[in-house]
């Protein structure tokens, strides 16, 4: 019933079964959005963060989901700035996985703060030297630069297509598109930064405090890196995970295996700085304000050598070294490990640089906080999953993200042609109600 | 934001960041006003409305 | 021409365009912040004119000067008084919060009240004033009736001031001599006294702030104990002064962390390690020999202490090794001002006779007794000086009864009151039943311990009523509650602070007229007297309270009126005593319980931040209550790590407490800061009056614990009571 | 109609709707919205500021005096009036209202304040008045020659004044009364004080007009 | 070096007199509006601008002794005003005074983002919640000198600013531009009754902060992590001292680090 808005050539689930899914997603986004308004009406009392863990569970998620989305600025960055034209048949995918993380990440920020009607003060009032404020700047830009980019996507639907206005809309897009892209990967380079920043700069906080350039601390440069570098393999694994639904190959080996080895040779680079930063850490910074680094990995419930030694090594150092060999790259199993590894990394590695950084005491006499999310703050975290999947869901079914895939999905002739058939004859019933747009 | 807020110093950090900022708006904006001007005088100019189903 | 929907879309895209260059979404966005910022719900606070007007805190015996800050009439904060000799301008938590009792609507009994339901089930009905008194006149007049004059009591947290007179008068009048008040140490130092020196009726003071060497046994000096700012001042004073400030306890209370030397001794011994201590310094003729040379019964006071007090001897049972002892006990006697101390906790326990006795001989070996930096024997004020009057046959008869609470008769002649016979006296009805009870600035259901005993006494008496201003647990359980106004609604002369050396009386004064329908129970007093029966009126010549405040203290009243307090700076206690040692000394009784089923020493733990007396802790000074004392509505004992490991209790997890009285659900808090064998529950906690702020937070220790009978003056000699935990 | 009119009349209307949205909305948010934004009230009485300043010795410090303790007594609380208005003087309809309704009664007149600020700022008539020698007239206006008091204004969203935004909508003010917005205070203390104390903003610190 | 604040307004806490009451606690929560709830048990999510921490020396009993801490609003003055709230502020809601030394809180300007009190070391920063409700009859205690903060902003100890603003204005009143020490006190400061906390300009050698600061026995809070905080402390044992800031084991109390 919904043939005439499907991409040409390809083929779709029935639409009964679309609708189940997105039933599924709807229920736990509706769940979601029922905790979200709890938060807004009641406040962050339905929250389990307290004095001591002022940031928590969001902000987490947050940092997540702009490292992961980072794949979207570095396949932009590779395509339009470096060049690496194959890339153009997963950039599609890239945009909106960007623009889903962007849009949520926003979002959580508006259910994070205490008083959101006046949110835009961060805006209006800002502070240059808060790294919150370049965050939220950068943050803000370069959503509008990935709704710029998702735009034409949406445009080139086949019933949108035929107006001729969005037609060459996403002619002309298109043709400035790396202007755009450039701009994005600017702005990218900012705000990946900043919110290492955050952490970074908390000078009364040895476990996050970090020197640096100018006004950034290192934990600007190895967020953006790590973003960079961690980004695409989210990418990867998303595309890995639709084809494992949809049951399709959707983008050429070729393809994956050049995001993936730019981003092997990125975690590789990535790492060893990471590791240098935090041996530095270790064995000056952390001393130097009197701190053994033992202590902020002894001593309290959860928070042990285990999570340095994860992040490092299993989700840093093995994804990295599967993804430079050519073998690793070759064996499924193996990529996707290390895809599945390096997006754990890259989460945990934010999980660290936040909730990490609230749990240490820093006065002798303090103790260790712990904290425990409450369901309000799950609903509202799962919420952009939910999100996720409804509009990959409605993006995959009427938009033409995966330029290869009628190629390499060639539908049989006769199913061609009964789709073909049914698109005339709604394109004919619209016909009938419209004739003067016909004419 | 802008310099008649309060917050507005003529400074180094401000023209640094507010710089950076408004010159990314300023591309994105220029950039989207170039399309959207392009594609008024290409949709005036009848481009794109006849267009082959299957171009 | 058609409209169709691009026209409408039209329109849209005009509108929005249109409304983009007008200030409405920009001043509604700009409006709904600037609404966020002045949400209806949160209060803005009126302004004024800021005043101050100076008055006396009557929550503790303290008597402390208070400076009431009001915004035109209405008062906002309470500081301390600088002038006023005992606080300096200091104040205490308590105090601090003294606004939240006058203002907390829901824990104020705002007029008259009548119990309709069962006692305690807090159901009552408004009535008038008239109503209210002219119910109390028909109940008291139907038992004098009944020639039972003497079955009305009356339980008071001071006899000393206008308004207690008034109600002491009262009863005299009525013809009833039970007018018990609730007890302090000062009771049993009192008897100490009456013992060596044969001064009755003497007050004793301790004059800290000349002292360079303060020994306390278990007392709160900074707990509460005494006037308590004056305590935190002279604790100052002695810090700036290098001198020394030694506490023996079993717990590391905050007195023994600021102390220079704490003595973790076992419960129930510090008389011992006191006489231990007199034994150190006699045998090592460290005692001023120019006291001990005026005195009499040194000698036999020496055979006695050295024969069963000497430091080896007594190390094991006190915990305290034998040289410990010897040298605190020798730099306590060379120290040029020591004074010793005793009055468990916050003071509102006597404790055993010998214990005080213990300490005034300490002092009296040193020879301090009178002198600077020493103990004081000071005198009662006495400018209440009322005409005599004449009872009828009524009132003579029953004056002829003796005391329900067995004080000042008998075996327990030198004895002024015994609150701990009450409940017993009640419930064995003893000689007589009791009909009657008033109860005035006193809360016996909750203050008293064994609570179960006590309410089943008070389900016994026929008639209750309490002045309370506040629907504390004493309220619950009455017939009648004719409230009081708060302090900061009424006059009140204050006669004490508790422990302060120089004559002091403070005038509490209104600072804001009475928010609710109460009345000064002077008042309530008066106006029953004048209508109960002509003889009693006769005793009664004023008008109402104030003429007789104003007509009582006379000449003093202008000064009282312009300043708040009135002091004699000058004065020094007579240089000469007649002391006499004990040759022997009465054991205390032994703690409560089998030693055998009970394996801990439960004590209750008083602290400056739980107000345990009479009134309940406000909600300002509970939120400054740790999370170690009160986890959301558990209370948490304090036990030491070896403790704990013996019977297998984790940190912070709920357990069983059990005494001879009773049972608890609690938590535990592993510290090191109490002896092993020891069980630290806070005092003060348990409320089940008053509102949602207050009441329901933790347990009420006095529920646990109970009372013991010193043999000699009949007074409450408990201080805790054998106890067990087990893991809930 | 060939398809090329039937075009330019459909683009014509489309323009014509276009214009009515437009226009439709500038009225409503120039016009029809600050009416629908603020509430209108008259003051509980009649007063006449020209009047009592003829009759007082002091001018406005007469009435709006400092406390002792250098705070500003603000509108006159009932017991000042009440010292020349026992008995009602003259037989005016307000001052009969006055004396029966509020004089008599006890009762405080519910001043509504024209320039009451909301309650987080700290704003001290003495540094103004006293030692910087700003006249009434720099912040209220002419109101003490004012004869009558006029409707009082309340955003009904916010309950603040609308004196304090100002008459105008867009918050463009004339006169230095005509706003007293953050940005007024601080246009202001920037040409007078020009003190920087404040390390984020270089101007005068936040806690200066802020509690 | 001159400093460039024109005062520099800090406190000094005898740790030796302090005794742990909690009057200091009252007293800053009475004078500053600060709100209640029943339970102020969970004490992360309790407000408490002065709040008196206790910790032992850490020995097995008996030799446990205890150190009762008031730790208010450090006032830090980082380097050069830029305190570690200060400078991440977003929406510039707290702010450093070069006039005071006062690092203030606008609570109408935040928007609750809570990234200073993840920047504040000593948790000096307290977020609301909840809506402040006032049980019945006692919103008549409010004080109008300091506003009542709205649920989801920050809040914490201002150093009872407004003292200096009421202050202030009786000095204009009568014709004076300078605040005497006597009348810019704290509530906190008012209100001990042991006498150990000293408020006044320690940059101003007539004020007793002054001396009390270069007290041998005198320190600050985690002073290592160059916050520069303006609450000194004194105490005369060495592991009260030791314990105010981080130490590696070989280190000596009071080593300095270069900032």
């Amino acid at each position: 019933m919904d043939s005439a808005l499907i991409p040409v050539g390809v083929k779709r689930c029935s639409f009964p079964k679309f609708m189940l899914l997105l039933g599924a997603a709807g229920a736990v986004l509706a769940w979601g959005v029922f905790a979200m308004l709890l938060i807004w009406i009641k406040g962050l009392n339905q929250t389990n963060m307290n004095d001591y863990y002022g940031f928590a569970i969001w902000i987490w998620a947050d940092l997540a989901v702009i490292a992961i989305g980072g794949g979207a600025f570095f396949s932009g960055f590779l395509k339009y700035i470096v060049g690496k034209d194959e890339l153009k048949n997963i950039i599609n995918y890239a945009v909106l996985l960007g623009f889903i993380c962007y849009s949520s990440a926003l979002l959580i920020l508006a259910i994070d703060i205490g008083q959101p009607l006046r949110g835009w003060f961060i805006f209006w009032h800002a502070n240059v030297h808060s790294m919150l404020t370049e965050v939220a700047f950068c943050l803000t830009c370069y959503f509008i630069v990935l709704t710029i980019e998702y735009l034409p996507l949406v445009l080139e639907n086949r019933k949108l297509d035929k107006i001729p206005f969005f037609h060459n809309l996403t002619h002309n897009m298109h043709e400035t598109m790396a202007v755009f892209a450039a701009t994005g990967a600017f702005l990218s380079f900012f705000h990946q930064g900043s919110l290492g920043g955050v952490a970074g700069v908390l000078f009364g906080r040895p476990f996050a405090f970090r020197e640096g350039v100018l006004i950034w601390p290192w934990t600007f440069f190895l967020f953006t890196w790590s973003a960079a570098a961690f980004g695409p393999c989210f990418t990867i694994l998303a595309t890995k995970i639709l084809e494992k639904v949809t049951g399709k190959t959707l983008v050429k080996f070729n393809v994956i295996d050049l995001l993936a080895r730019i981003s092997g040779w990125m975690m590789l680079t990535y790492m060893i700085a990471k590791i240098a930063d935090t041996a530095y850490w270790a064995f000056v910074l952390a001393p130097s304000k009197g701190f053994d680094v033992g202590f902020f990995y002894t001593n309290n419930e959860f928070y042990g050598w285990w999570i340095l030694i994860l992040e490092l090594v299993i989700c840093g150092i093995v994804p990295a070294l599967i993804l430079v060999t050519k073998k690793g790259r070759a064996s499924k199993t193996a990529l996707t490990t290390a895809v599945v590894l390096a997006v754990i990394g890259v989460c945990l590695n934010r999980w660290v640089m936040v909730l990490q950084v609230m749990a240490v005491p820093v006065m002798s006499f303090d103790t260790w906080a712990t904290y425990c999310p409450s369901w309000q703050e799950v609903a509202t975290t799962i919420l952009p999953v939910a999100y996720a999947v409804i509009l990959i869901a409605i993006s995959y079914r009427y938009l033409p993200i995966f330029p290869q895939e009628a190629e390499l999905n060639p539908i049989a002739p006769e199913e061609a042609l009964a789709d073909e058939q049914e698109s005339t004859e709604e394109t004919a019933d619209v016909a009938g109600a419209e004739p003067a747009a016909q004419t | 934001m802008f310099p008649f807020n309060f917050e507005w110093i003529w400074d180094i950090s401000h023209l640094v960041f507010m710089g950076g900022l408004w010159y990314a708006l300023g591309i994105i904006g220029t950039g989207m006003g170039y399309c959207i001007i392009k594609t008024i005088s290409d949709t005036a100019q009848g481009k794109g409305a006849h267009h082959d189903e299957h171009h | 021409m058609k409209i169709d929907r691009r026209s409408f879309l039209a329109f849209g895209v005009g509108g929005a365009v249109g409304t983009a260059i007008t200030p409405l979404p920009w001043k509604l966005m700009d409006d709904s912040s600037i609404w966020s910022q002045n949400w209806p719900w949160t209060p803005v606070p009126l302004d004024g004119a800021i005043n101050y007007q100076p008055s006396v805190c009557t929550l503790c015996k303290g008597g402390c000067g208070i400076n009431v800050r009001k915004i035109d009439d209405r008062p906002v904060k309470i500081e301390g008084l600088k002038a006023n000799p005992i606080n300096k301008g200091g104040i205490c938590l308590l105090g601090l919060s003294g606004l939240q009792l006058l203002y907390g609507e829901d824990n104020r009994v705002k007029s008259p009240l009548k119990r309709v339901g069962k006692r305690g089930s807090g159901k009552f009905k408004k009535i008038s004033w008239q109503q209210a008194i002219t119910e109390m006149v028909e109940k008291l007049g139907a038992i004098r009736l009944k020639a039972q004059s003497h079955t009305l009591a009356c339980i008071s947290e001071t006899e000393l001031g206008t308004t207690a007179s008034l109600i002491g008068r009262f009863m005299t009048a009525f013809g009833s001599k039970n007018y018990i008040r609730t007890p302090s140490f000062l009771d049993s130092l009192e008897a100490a006294i009456l013992k060596t020196t044969g001064t009755s009726a003497a007050q004793v003071a301790f004059d800290f702030e000349n002292s360079d060497y303060i020994l306390s046994f278990g007392s709160g000096l900074l707990e509460g104990w005494g006037s308590p700012v004056r305590m935190f001042m002279a604790n100052s004073a002695l810090e700036d002064k290098k001198g020394t400030l030694a506490q023996a306890e079993p717990r590391l209370s905050n007195t023994a962390a600021k102390a220079d030397k704490w003595l973790p001794v076992n419960p129930g011994t510090e008389a011992d390690l006191a006489f231990s201590m007199c034994a150190v310094i006699i045998q090592k003729a460290l005692y001023n020999t120019n006291f001990t040379a005026a005195a009499t019964g040194l000698e036999g006071f020496k055979s006695f202490v050295t024969a069963n007090y000497a430091p080896e001897k007594i190390a094991k049972s006190t915990g305290i090794k034998a040289e410990v002892i010897t040298r605190i006990a020798t730099s306590f006697a060379k120290a040029k001002n020591p004074v010793a101390v005793c009055g468990k906790g916050s003071g509102d326990t006597p404790g055993s006779l010998k214990e005080s006795l213990a300490i005034v001989c300490l002092n009296a070996l040193v020879g301090n007794i009178n002198k600077k930096g020493g103990l004081w024997l000071t005198s009662e004020p006495d400018y209440i000086k009322w005409p005599e009057f004449i009872n009828d046959d009524a009132s003579t008869a029953g004056l002829q009864k003796n005391r329900i609470d067995s004080a000042q008769s008998g075996k327990y002649k030198d004895t002024r009151f015994l609150l701990n016979n009450f409940a017993d006296a009640v419930l064995d009805d003893y000689e007589y039943p009791v009909n009657a009870l008033m109860v005035y600035r006193a809360n016996p259901m909750y203050t008293m311990p064994d609570s179960e005993k006590v309410k089943k006494a008070f389900e016994k008496i026929p008639f209750v009523m309490s002045f309370s201003s506040y629907m504390d647990e004493t309220a619950l359980y009455s017939d009648l509650i004719l409230p009081d106004h708060v302090f900061l609604e009424r006059y009140e002369d204050i006669p004490f602070a508790s422990g302060y050396t120089k004559p002091y009386i403070g005038l509490a004064r209104p600072v804001v007229d009475p928010l609710f329908d109460t009345m000064n129970t002077g008042d309530v007093i008066i106006q029953i007297a004048k209508r109960i029966s002509n003889s009693i009126a006769g005793a009664f010549p004023w008008k109402d309270y104030e003429t007789c405040l104003k007509e009582t203290l006379g000449s003093m009243w202008a000064q009282l009126e312009s300043q708040g307090f009135m002091t004699d700076q000058s004065y020094t206690p007579p240089s000469t005593v007649n002391f006499t040692f004990p040759d022997k000394i009465a054991d205390a009784p032994a703690i409560e319980g089998d030693r055998g089923k009970y394996l801990l020493t439960l004590v209750p733990v008083d602290s400056i931040r739980i107000n345990c007396g009479y009134i309940a802790n406000p909600p300002f000074a509970t939120k400054t209550v740790d999370d170690t004392v009160l986890f959301e509505n558990d209370i948490l004992v304090e036990i030491n790590p070896a403790t704990a490991k013996s019977l297998g209790l984790r940190d912070r997890k709920k357990a069983v407490l059990e005494t001879p009285k009773g049972k608890a659900s609690v938590r535990v808090f592993i510290t090191d800061g109490i002896m092993p064998g020891v069980v630290g529950m806070p005092k003060g906690l348990g409320h089940f009056g008053y509102d949602s702020y207050i009441a329901d937070k933790g347990v009420n220790v006095n529920a646990l614990i109970g009372s013991l009978e010193d043999p000699e003056t009949g007074l409450d000699a408990a201080w805790g009571i054998r106890a067990k935990l087990s893991p809930a | 109609m060939s398809d090329s009119d039937e075009k330019n009349g459909q683009s014509g209307i489309i323009t014509l709707f276009f214009i009515l949205g437009f226009i439709g909305s500038l009225l409503l948010g120039w016009i029809i919205f600050p009416e629908l934004l603020y509430s209108k009230k008259e003051q509980p009485v009649a007063f006449n500021h020209a009047l009592h300043n003829e009759e007082v010795a002091n001018g406005c410090e007469s009435c709006h005096f400092f406390r002792e303790d250098g705070t500003f007594s603000g509108v006159p609380k009932l017991a000042q009036c009440v010292e020349c208005h026992e008995e009602p003087i003259g037989v005016s309809e307000a001052e009969l209202t006055f004396v029966t309704d509020y004089v008599a009664k006890g009762r405080e007149v519910p001043w509504l304040i024209y320039s009451k600020q909301p309650d987080m700022v700290f704003f001290s008539h003495a540094a103004h008045v006293k030692m910087g020698k700003q006249d009434c007239v720099t912040c209220h206006g002419h109101i003490g020659e004012s004869t009558s008091l006029k409707p009082y204004e309340e955003n009904r969203f916010t309950g603040v004044s609308r004196d304090i935004w100002g008459g105008n909508i867009a918050g463009i003010s004339m006169d230095s009364w005509d706003s007293m917005k953050m940005s007024d205070c601080d246009k202001c203390h920037k040409e007078l004080t020009g003190r920087q104390t404040s390390v984020q903003t270089q101007r005068d610190a936040c806690f200066v007009c802020h509690k | 070096m001159k400093d460039f604040h024109e005062k520099k307004y800090g406190m000094v806490i005898d740790l030796d007199k302090c005794t742990g009451c909690g009057s200091c606690m009252v007293a800053c929560m009475s004078e500053n509006n600060v709100p209640f709830k029943e339970d102020e048990t969970k004490k992360r999510l309790s407000i408490t601008w002065m709040k008196v921490y206790k910790f032992t020396n850490g020995k097995s009993f008996p030799e446990t002794e205890v150190c009762y801490l008031p730790r208010p609003c450090m006032h830090c003055e980082g380097h050069g005003g830029h305190s570690p709230c200060v400078s991440v502020c977003p929406a510039t809601a707290t702010d450093y005074s070069t006039e005071t030394g006062i690092v203030s809180q606008i609570y109408t300007r935040c928007f609750g983002c809570r990234y200073c009190m993840g920047a504040c070391p000593y948790h000096a920063r307290y977020f609301n919640w909840w809506d402040p409700v006032w049980p019945k009859g006692m919103e008549k205690q409010l004080s109008p000198n300091v506003s009542p903060r709205m649920r989801g902003i920050v809040e914490k100890c201002s150093f009872c600013y407004h003292r200096l603003q009421l202050a202030k204005e009786k000095a204009y009143s009568e014709g004076r531009r300078e605040v005497r020490e006597n009348e810019y006190q704290t509530s906190c400061t008012q209100g001990c009754p042991a006498g150990a906390i000293t408020f006044g300009d320690l940059i101003n050698p007539k004020h007793e902060v002054y001396k009390l600061k270069k007290d041998q026995n005198a320190f600050r809070l985690l002073e290592r992590l160059g916050t520069n905080p303006k609450v000194y402390y004194i105490s005369s044992r060495e592991w009260v001292r030791r314990a105010g800031d981080n130490y590696l084991a070989h280190e000596k109390t009071g080593k300095k680090q270069n900032h």
